[in-house]
């Protein structure tokens, strides 16, 4: 299908189409912060953003999901599945960084003998239409985790700002159908994709920051008792805003809450965080990661070292977040550049 | 909630009744209700007593969780200061109840739905009294729903 | 593990299996609610096994049946819903006891005093006031943990508080039974205000005659400590391990040096009011209380002393026993038991203006009275008016003075020691001057003792005193003779009367003791509603009080003449000497314990405990927290309601418990 | 795609209590579906994520044996909350079980082997499940040797008496008993598991050691195996670990990038020397 | 106060003194190490930094991002603070009033021993709001903060924005009456650098009169409309230097208080509770409000708490190792005018 030119008047006229079908997410502003939420007007939808504080990552996977609904009948527990699973999800206007976390995300509730129904049923029934990143943040490193700013493969449909309109791209065929059902859009000019290219080359020349994680990778399995984990883990004060904001964690507690009064309850499941003492705290009192430097170890490892072992890729989206989130600005960045150190001293030692 | 509950929420031709969870001192506003139920002294009948030794034990927890689990009202009763049967335990209590109700009303939670009162175990008709008047504030404020959760 | 210890884990791993009894209480419960009902509701509760009804459970029979689901493995918690748990907890925790099943696996409704009793109108109400605290009980019982009691030796001491009639008749009876005693006393002497007595009723028999062989038994007996002039200024601890200070105000008289010939007396120049003749006579700066004081001994009251030096001097006190500069002394001791005894006040009817006492000189108090027909009293036993020291021809006596008075400055109770006093009073006098006019004026005689009614009957009869039934409307002093004018009504014969009469006696009655209230404090004990120590329960538990270990007797637990006053001291007396001729005590093991990997070390419950029972220990896994000395801890809870992290918990009233109660709203 | 996390359901049928104070018991379980029996084939050292519905979920290892037909056992000690919840089942509530999880004992590469179990205190569970597996009569013949050495506290503490009286009349095991300490009317062995696996000293020839229990028991008695040859791939472990979901999601169960879950909970030791010592 | 030099002068003058005194404390062995700021590597933040030799001296800075309560890293302490062999080592810390006061009340709840720290103090001029700057910003990627004269300079791509200091401050720093660590004269060795003794501290309140005067429905408007976006991260807590309890009241169970999960009730109850475990406690560092990732304002809850226990108990948290916190105290006299009392 050929591309096509949105006017960005024209938004409005593409949720009125879209909300009838589709649960219609887009980032709006929430208390000063982009969110994407569930929006009941076009007017919402804040498309000149930098990325969202919040990753969209909490629509498919939120911070609290029922698993399922229970009743009790006298002795018999009747479980009530899921029923809104089905529903049709747009997630409009996603980064593309956040746009590919949902392949990770993906991968990792399909991988092995269990594959968790849940999210892999919602983002089934999801069409994500990504938008490309004009300017990216100096904290953000999408290229060195093997995306890029304007990385179509993991949206159904594509979108790139070029000023008063948006150049669409179908990528899937959930988003060519999607796009039939916008037949009023015009076609795009060959200038328009040249426009697209060139801001693409050019948001990929904006990317500051650059690493070789392969190296990281092997670095980290060769130094999981390297005393660098002490000098990371020092200033970390264990406030866990870099998992909770992380569009590629997916750590979760499970919880059963009660409608005392009514005799059902539901079982749900809310994020949980690696860096918290209790997250492996067992009943007996034994904890096998006690220590900060554990939990620190945990969380860079689990991307960068155990991700690749296990599903052949990083687990990171380069977005950046848990650089400009962390409060004592003990960021990826400066843990990465201490990892890489120890090669470097290594290699130093080598060829002295 | 694995427990069946029979009952459910009063009818609703009824006038509403708030439901309020009184939290009394063993040795003097439980013995005091005592003395209220020897002597016949009449009060409205909204009131669930829970004993406890000494108003000193009464955690916040106590009273955030009463209200979150739906009690309409909640009443603290002790010694009066100066006759705690533990010496002091009212006296530190009353600091930590000043300071709950000053908060929850900055939080905008009905501070009139917790009430903390002194009553001496010779006090049947204070206490009486003071219930009678803790009911009427909690009725005035209406069924407590800021803690409801969405089902 | 021991034996006790296995069997109390095993019944901690035993699913609760809970038996709910719920009591008719006669017509008290079942009479405005459906007991029936309750227990079909209470069985439909998760755990609830057994569910039964009985018109009074505290009985044997229903006690029988308890124990009969108990021991045939029915049930492994009780929850009895009947009265309040302050009457019968102990009861049913002894039942518990004897079928085998710990007794901390116990739990009450209180359905009496705290539904029925108080919503007797509101049937419905009291209905769901009712199924709710069965319901919370029954939640409470689901956490109820078995525990192992814990026993205390019991101090063989007893402190025995106040030195009047009960206090020593308490202390005679306790050391025959072999026991020390402490025997405090904060005036000069002993003998309280029995010694103030002339003659007693209905026998007539002599008050000194029978008071002060006792006195000096007191002082003569090894195992009396007797501590006369002296105050209880601290109490620490718990049954059977009382810490209490004593306080000996100095006498500013060196009590060995002292020879007790009185020579000092005479040149002081300071002369005051003397408290024991109530005003009547006066004494001096350097005095004993009277005669026949036990013990005997001199004092100065530094509050009048000017210190001019007269009784120092070396001719006036020969062995130089006077020391100006005496100091106060404190002892600590030991105890297992406390009586207290404080008797009372007199009601000071100054601010009742109508009668015109302290205004019109010939207007006196009962108690004056007394002391004025007192053979060893300030005009040895012939009254004379005040006004001008000549016998009254005529007496009245107002009775109900302070006492039955429902308006402010009076005392809603019945003093019952008024009327009789005042009859023995009006007889006294009427035997020395029969041809005198005596009139009683009366709201009704109380005569409820034993042989009192027939000595009202012939005081009325063979001695000719008038009883006028009828309060007095008004007085006024005859100004020419200081003679009382008494405007009357006679209800009985429905007519207004005026009489005049020469003295006029109010009939005062009996009150708290101004400063009970430092009692209370020091001992943590409570007041009833009428001022008067509180007892446990007011028909099974006369003398104890709710802190276990301190007894109360005499007029400091409410008014009462001298046979009962002897009574309950004797009373007292064999509830203390129960307590420690068994040796040790179980108390109940309601303490603190910490929660040690919650602990963060704080120190704050440490500053809360009033007891001192809480101190850092360095525990090898989780640094330095808090641990509980169970020997000092009451578990009162103030450590355990300011802990942010809820690392301490109340074993009793456990955190869980409360939680699992509050949750059980509907 | 089934949603994974939703427990089958199950009733209990029968309550056990194990050991003397009673806070270990055996439940077993009946599913409320036959086919779901059906469905719930497992091997020994497996568990399952049991769940009292309304109080929570928690993985526990199979106590029964796929050869005992009909019926799924469950030793559960009294610990935290569900646990405790479990404890005040009644015969016919309703409980859920997911799984079976995990990888159980190697029982295929056990095969033609001598088998040395030990075992201490009450994480005999998955042992006795392999026991009964090996001793059936359909796989006695494919197993060489079974020495079992089981240590325990106390003897108020044995757990699963009725079959070990069994066991212990069989020739075909040797079946060692011990406790930590002398305790009048105990005629069996007296002294630490470590010490007794010295006494014992298993031969390592063709031979796996399967150990489960308290970790300082594990140390020890790793120790003494090594000092009599035995090499780290001789020697099985089962692991505990905190787990929410049992099925590799939750996250929190990751020694390294294996997932006790998943990758476990049957670990030798030498994968587990591979792995880091975060557990 | 120095203001007509300009912050910039002013922070240069702080972080050159305190250069200074660390260079002093360190040669002459008075502390093993210091604790103190570094630049940081994003423009509104700054890195806590420790050094245990002179030539990191010059990495110690101070200026108005300095908003992490570096008391935090005693509490537990930090391995580097201890020496296997040595045990705890003597610590030299950076200190704003609100770490000194953090310092001197962790001492008096037994947390720090004062004699095993040096409470380097440091005249605070306040720290920058920065979530107000960011959302003001909205959009924009921040490129880099500078000081000119009073105002604060924010560029980035396409735009330069001032904001003046005195308004975008912290709305705690704004009130501070406690700008230099307490001076404890019972530790004669404790302070270094800028301290002063604190008497009586007259503190009106004005700036939470405006929501004390709301009814409780603007108020329960207000604050469960701020607290809505809490993501309960726990941020707050972790950079409190009063939150060290082991198990936080949120995270037990036996038995669950409260729920753990993001539904407005529960953000409110952990809110609330939180705040009532900080009354009188509390050290007014605003790093609760500084750290939250989603900018949440908690600033107006600790200066109530202050309020409530400056005018009822007449507390000042953090002033003296041994006074007794108001939770834990009492007097026979308190208020209790609201108790409930017969008419």
């Amino acid at each position: 299908m050929a591309e096509k030119i949105l006017k960005k008047d024209d938004i409005g006229r593409l949720y009125s189409e879209l909300e009838k079908e589709y649960k219609f997410y887009a980032p709006t502003k929430v208390k000063g912060n982009i969110a994407f939420k569930k929006i009941s007007n076009a007017e919402e939808i804040e498309l000149e953003y930098l990325n969202s504080k919040v990753p969209p990552k909490d629509v498919l996977f939120p911070q609290k999901e029922t698993i399922f609904e229970y009743r009790y009948e006298g002795k018999d527990v009747i479980i009530e599945e899921r029923k809104d699973l089905e529903d049709k999800l747009l997630i409009f206007g996603v980064r593309l960084c956040d746009a590919y976390s949902f392949k990770l995300l993906e991968d990792f509730f399909a991988s092995g003998d269990f594959q968790d129904d849940i999210f892999l049923k919602k983002r089934e029934n999801a069409t994500i239409i990504g938008i490309g990143c004009n300017s990216p943040r100096q904290s953000c490193f999408c290229t060195s985790v093997g995306g890029h700013p304007f990385q179509k493969e993991s949206t159904d449909v594509f979108l790139s700002d070029l000023g008063d309109t948006y150049l669409v791209e179908a990528i899937s065929e959930k988003g060519e159908s999607l796009l039939k059902k916008l037949s009023w859009l015009t076609d795009a000019k060959k200038a328009d994709l040249t426009k697209s290219k060139e801001l693409a080359k050019q948001a990929e020349e904006a990317l500051t920051t650059k690493f070789d994680f392969d190296l990281v990778t092997k670095v980290l399995d060769e130094n999981f008792e390297h005393p660098v984990w002490q000098e990371i883990s020092e200033s970390c004060i264990g406030c866990s805003s870099c998992t909770f904001l992380c569009p590629t964690c997916t750590c979760f507690d499970v919880i059963d809450e009660n409608d005392e009064y009514n005799n059902r309850g539901r079982r749900i499941r809310i994020w949980d965080t690696c860096q918290s003492c209790l997250y492996t705290l067992e009943t007996s009192g034994h904890n096998p990661r006690p220590a900060k430097i554990q939990r620190c170890r945990n969380r860079i490892m689990h991307k960068f070292s155990y991700y690749p072992s296990n599903y052949d890729c990083l687990g990171c989206v380069g977005c950046g977040r848990c650089i400009t989130a962390c409060p004592v600005n003990n960021e990826l960045r400066l843990i990465i550049d201490k990892i890489l150190e120890i090669e470097e001293k290594s290699g130093e030692k080598v060829s002295a | 909630m694995t427990e069946p509950i029979v009952e459910t929420k009063q009818s609703e031709n009824k006038e509403w009744e708030p439901k309020i969870i009184a939290f009394l001192c063993n040795w003097c506003s439980y013995a005091g209700a005592d003395l209220a139920g020897v002597s016949r002294i009449q009060y409205p009948s909204n009131i669930r007593i829970v004993r406890v030794p000494c108003s000193g034990r009464i955690n916040a927890y106590f009273i955030i969780k009463s209200l979150t689990d739906g009690w309409d009202g909640v009443i603290v009763s002790g010694c009066h200061p100066g006759d705690c049967h533990y010496i002091s335990g009212n006296l530190v209590a009353r600091r930590r109840f000043a300071i709950l109700k000053e908060l929850l009303e900055f939080f905008g939670i009905e501070a009139g739905r917790i009430n903390f009162m002194w009553a001496s175990a010779a006090e049947g008709e204070r206490f009486a009294v003071l219930v009678r008047k803790a009911t009427e504030i909690v009725k005035k404020l209406g069924p407590n729903t800021k803690f409801d959760k969405k089902w | 593990m021991t034996e006790t210890d296995i069997k109390i884990s095993i019944m901690a791993n035993e699913k609760p299996r809970i038996g709910v009894y719920v009591c008719h209480c006669g017509v008290n419960i079942g009479g405005v609610v459906s007991v029936p009902d309750l227990v079909e509701y209470a069985k439909t509760l998760p755990d609830v096994t057994v569910g039964r009804e009985y018109k009074f459970f505290c009985s044997d029979v229903g006690q029988k049946m308890i124990k009969e689901d108990i021991e045939a493995g029915l049930i492994n918690r009780v929850v009895v819903a009947a009265c309040s748990p302050r009457m019968h907890e102990p009861t049913f925790r002894i039942t518990c006891k004897e079928a085998g099943l710990n007794q901390f696996l116990f739990e009450m409704a209180n359905i009496r005093e705290h539904s029925t009793w108080v919503h007797m109108k509101d049937t419905e109400g009291a209905y769901e006031v009712a199924k709710d605290h069965i319901r919370l009980a029954i939640a409470k019982a689901r956490e109820l943990a078995p525990l192992a009691v814990q026993k205390v030796n019991v101090e063989p001491t007893c402190l025995i508080i106040g030195a009047g009639i009960t206090g020593m008749n308490a202390a005679l009876d306790l050391t025959s039974a072999g026991y020390k005693v402490y025997l405090v006393e904060r005036s000069a002497t002993i003998g309280g205000h029995m010694a103030q007595l002339d003659k007693t009723f209905p026998t007539m028999d002599c008050s000194s005659c029978i008071l002060t062989p006792k006195m000096s038994e007191i002082s003569r007996d090894k195992n009396i400590e007797l501590l006369t002039y002296s105050e209880v200024v601290e109490v620490t601890g718990y049954i059977g391990n009382f810490e209490v200070t004593i306080k000996k105000k100095p006498h500013y008289i060196d009590q060995v040096k002292c020879n007790g010939c009185g020579i000092c007396v005479d040149p002081c120049p300071i002369s005051v009011g003397n408290e024991f003749e109530l005003g009547l006579a006066t004494r001096k700066a350097i005095y004993i209380p009277f005669p026949q004081a036990v013990p005997s001994q001199y004092t100065i009251d530094m509050d009048s002393c000017v210190e001019c030096g007269i009784c120092a001097r070396e001719d006036v006190c020969e062995p130089g026993a006077i020391n100006y500069d005496d100091k106060p002394e404190f002892i600590t001791v030991k105890i297992g038991t406390i009586i207290v005894a404080t008797g009372y006040d007199e009601y000071d009817p100054s601010g009742l203006k109508q009668y015109g006492y302290g205004k019109y000189p010939n207007v006196i108090t009962g108690l004056q009275m007394e002391r004025l027909l007192s053979s060893f009293g300030p005009v040895v036993g012939k009254p004379v008016k005040p006004s001008d020291l000549k016998d009254p021809h005529s007496i009245a006596f107002l009775q109900c003075v302070g006492s039955r008075n429902f308006r402010e400055g009076g005392n809603k109770y019945c003093s019952r020691v008024c009327c009789m006093y005042a009859t023995k009073q009006a007889r006294q006098y009427k035997e020395k001057h029969p041809e005198a006019d005596i009139y009683i004026f009366y709201m009704d005689i109380r005569a409820f003792g034993k042989g009192y009614e027939e000595f009202y009957e012939s005081a009325a009869r063979d001695y000719g005193i008038n009883y006028v039934r009828g309060r007095i409307a008004e007085i006024r002093e005859n100004p020419l003779n200081h003679n009382i004018i008494i405007r009357a009504e006679d209800t009985l014969l429905q007519q207004p009367i005026e009489v005049e009469v020469e003295l006029f006696v109010l009939s005062t009655g009996i009150e708290p003791k101004a400063d009970s209230d430092s009692i209370t404090t020091l001992l943590r004990i409570q007041k009833s509603a009428d001022g008067f120590f509180l007892e446990a329960h007011p028909k099974l538990r006369p003398v104890d009080t709710l802190t276990e270990g301190i007894f109360i007797a005499g007029v400091s637990q409410g008014p009462k003449d001298i046979p009962d006053s002897v009574a309950q001291a004797k009373g007292a007396a064999s509830s203390a000497i129960g307590l420690m001729a068994k040796g040790e005590v179980e108390i109940e093991p309601f303490f603190a314990v910490v929660h040690s990997d919650r602990c963060s070390g704080c120190g704050m419950c440490i500053q809360n405990c009033a007891y001192g029972a809480i101190e850092f220990v360095d525990d090898r896994s989780f640094g330095t927290i808090a641990s509980i000395n169970i020997a000092l801890c009451k578990g009162c809870g103030a450590c355990s309601g300011n802990c942010r992290s809820s690392a301490i918990d109340i074993i009793g009233f456990s955190s869980e418990q409360l939680h699992s109660m509050i949750t059980k709203r509907v | 795609m089934p949603n994974p996390y939703i427990p089958m359901l199950t009733r209990v049928k029968s309550i056990i209590s194990e050991n003397e104070v009673r806070d270990i018991k055996t439940i077993e379980l009946e599913f409320q579906k036959e086919e779901k029996y059906k469905a719930f084939d497992y091997i020994p050292g497996q568990f399952a994520e049991i769940s009292i519905i309304g109080k929570g979920e928690c993985p526990i290892g199979i106590a029964s044996s796929p050869t005992e037909e009909g019926t799924i056992k469950f030793t559960i000690k009294k610990m935290g909350t569900v646990t405790s919840a479990f404890h005040n089942r009644d015969i016919g509530d309703t409980i859920g079980v997911r799984g079976p999880l995990g990888n159980g004992w190697p029982m295929e590469e056990l095969k033609e082997k001598n088998i040395v179990v030990i075992g201490g205190g009450f994480a005999f569970s998955t042992l006795r499940s392999l026991i009964l597996y090996v001793l059936d009569d359909k796989h006695r013949k494919d197993y060489g040797k079974i020495t079992v050495i089981y240590g325990n506290r106390d003897s108020g503490e044995v757990l699963y008496r009725d079959v070990l009286e069994e066991w212990e009349k069989r020739d075909d095991i040797e079946v060692v008993l011990t406790i930590d300490r002398e305790e009048e009317g105990w005629t069996r062995k007296v002294g630490f598991v470590a010490a007794i696996v010295k006494e014992v000293a298993p031969s390592p020839d063709n031979a796996v050691a399967i150990i489960c229990g308290p970790p300082i028991m594990i140390r020890t008695t790793v120790d003494e195996l090594v000092k009599i040859g035995w090499k780290d791939e001789q020697i099985l472990n089962s692991l505990e670990m905190r787990m929410k979901c049992g099925i590799g999601k939750c996250g929190r169960c990751n020694i390294g990038s294996n997932f006790v879950c998943i990758d476990g909970p049957v670990f030798s030791l030498a994968e587990l020397k591979k792995m880091p010592n975060e557990y | 106060m120095v203001k007509f030099m300009g912050l910039e002068t002013e922070n240069k003058e702080i972080e050159n003194n305190l250069r200074e005194i660390a260079r002093e404390l360190l040669k002459e062995k008075k502390v093993d190490v210091i604790i103190g700021y570094k630049k940081g590597t994003l423009p509104l933040l700054s890195q806590p930094i420790i050094i245990d030799s002179e030539e990191d001296i010059d990495k110690l800075i101070w200026n108005n991002l300095c908003y992490v309560n570096l008391a935090k890293y005693l509490v537990p302490r930090v391995p580097r603070f201890v020496d296997p062999e040595k045990g705890n080592l003597t610590v030299g810390v950076v200190s704003k009033g609100c770490v000194g006061r953090a310092l001197i009340h962790l001492a008096s709840e037994n947390k720090i021993n004062l004699d095993e720290i040096k409470i380097i103090g440091i005249p605070c001029n306040g720290v920058v709001n920065r979530q107000r700057i960011e959302m003001e910003i909205g959009e924009k990627e921040i490129l880099e903060v500078s000081v000119l004269g009073n105002n604060i300079i924010v560029k980035g791509k396409n735009f330069e924005k001032e904001f003046p200091f005195d308004e975008y401050m912290n709305d705690l720093c704004k009130v501070c009456k406690i700008r230099k660590p307490p001076l404890v004269s019972k530790v004669p060795d404790l302070c270094v650098g800028e301290c002063e003794e604190y008497s009586n501290i007259v503190d009106e309140f004005t700036d939470i009169e405006e929501f004390d005067s709301k009814t409780p429905k603007e108020k329960w408007q207000h604050i469960s409309e701020a607290l809505s976006v809490c993501t309960r991260c726990y941020a707050c807590r972790e950079a409190c230097p009063m939150c060290y309890c082991n198990l936080c009241f949120v995270d037990q169970n036996k038995p669950v208080w409260f729920g753990k999960t993001t539904d407005l009730p529960d953000i409110i109850v952990y809110h609330l509770i939180r705040a009532m475990h900080m009354a009188g406690r509390c050290v007014a560092c605003g790093a609760c409000s500084l750290v939250c990732p989603m900018g949440i304002d908690l600033n107006i809850i600790n200066r109530k708490l202050e309020k409530i226990v400056k005018e009822r108990f007449d507390f000042t948290s953090g002033l003296d190792p041994d006074a007794l916190p108001p939770m834990v105290n009492f007097k026979m006299e308190d208020a209790q005018e609201f108790m409930l009392e017969e008419d």
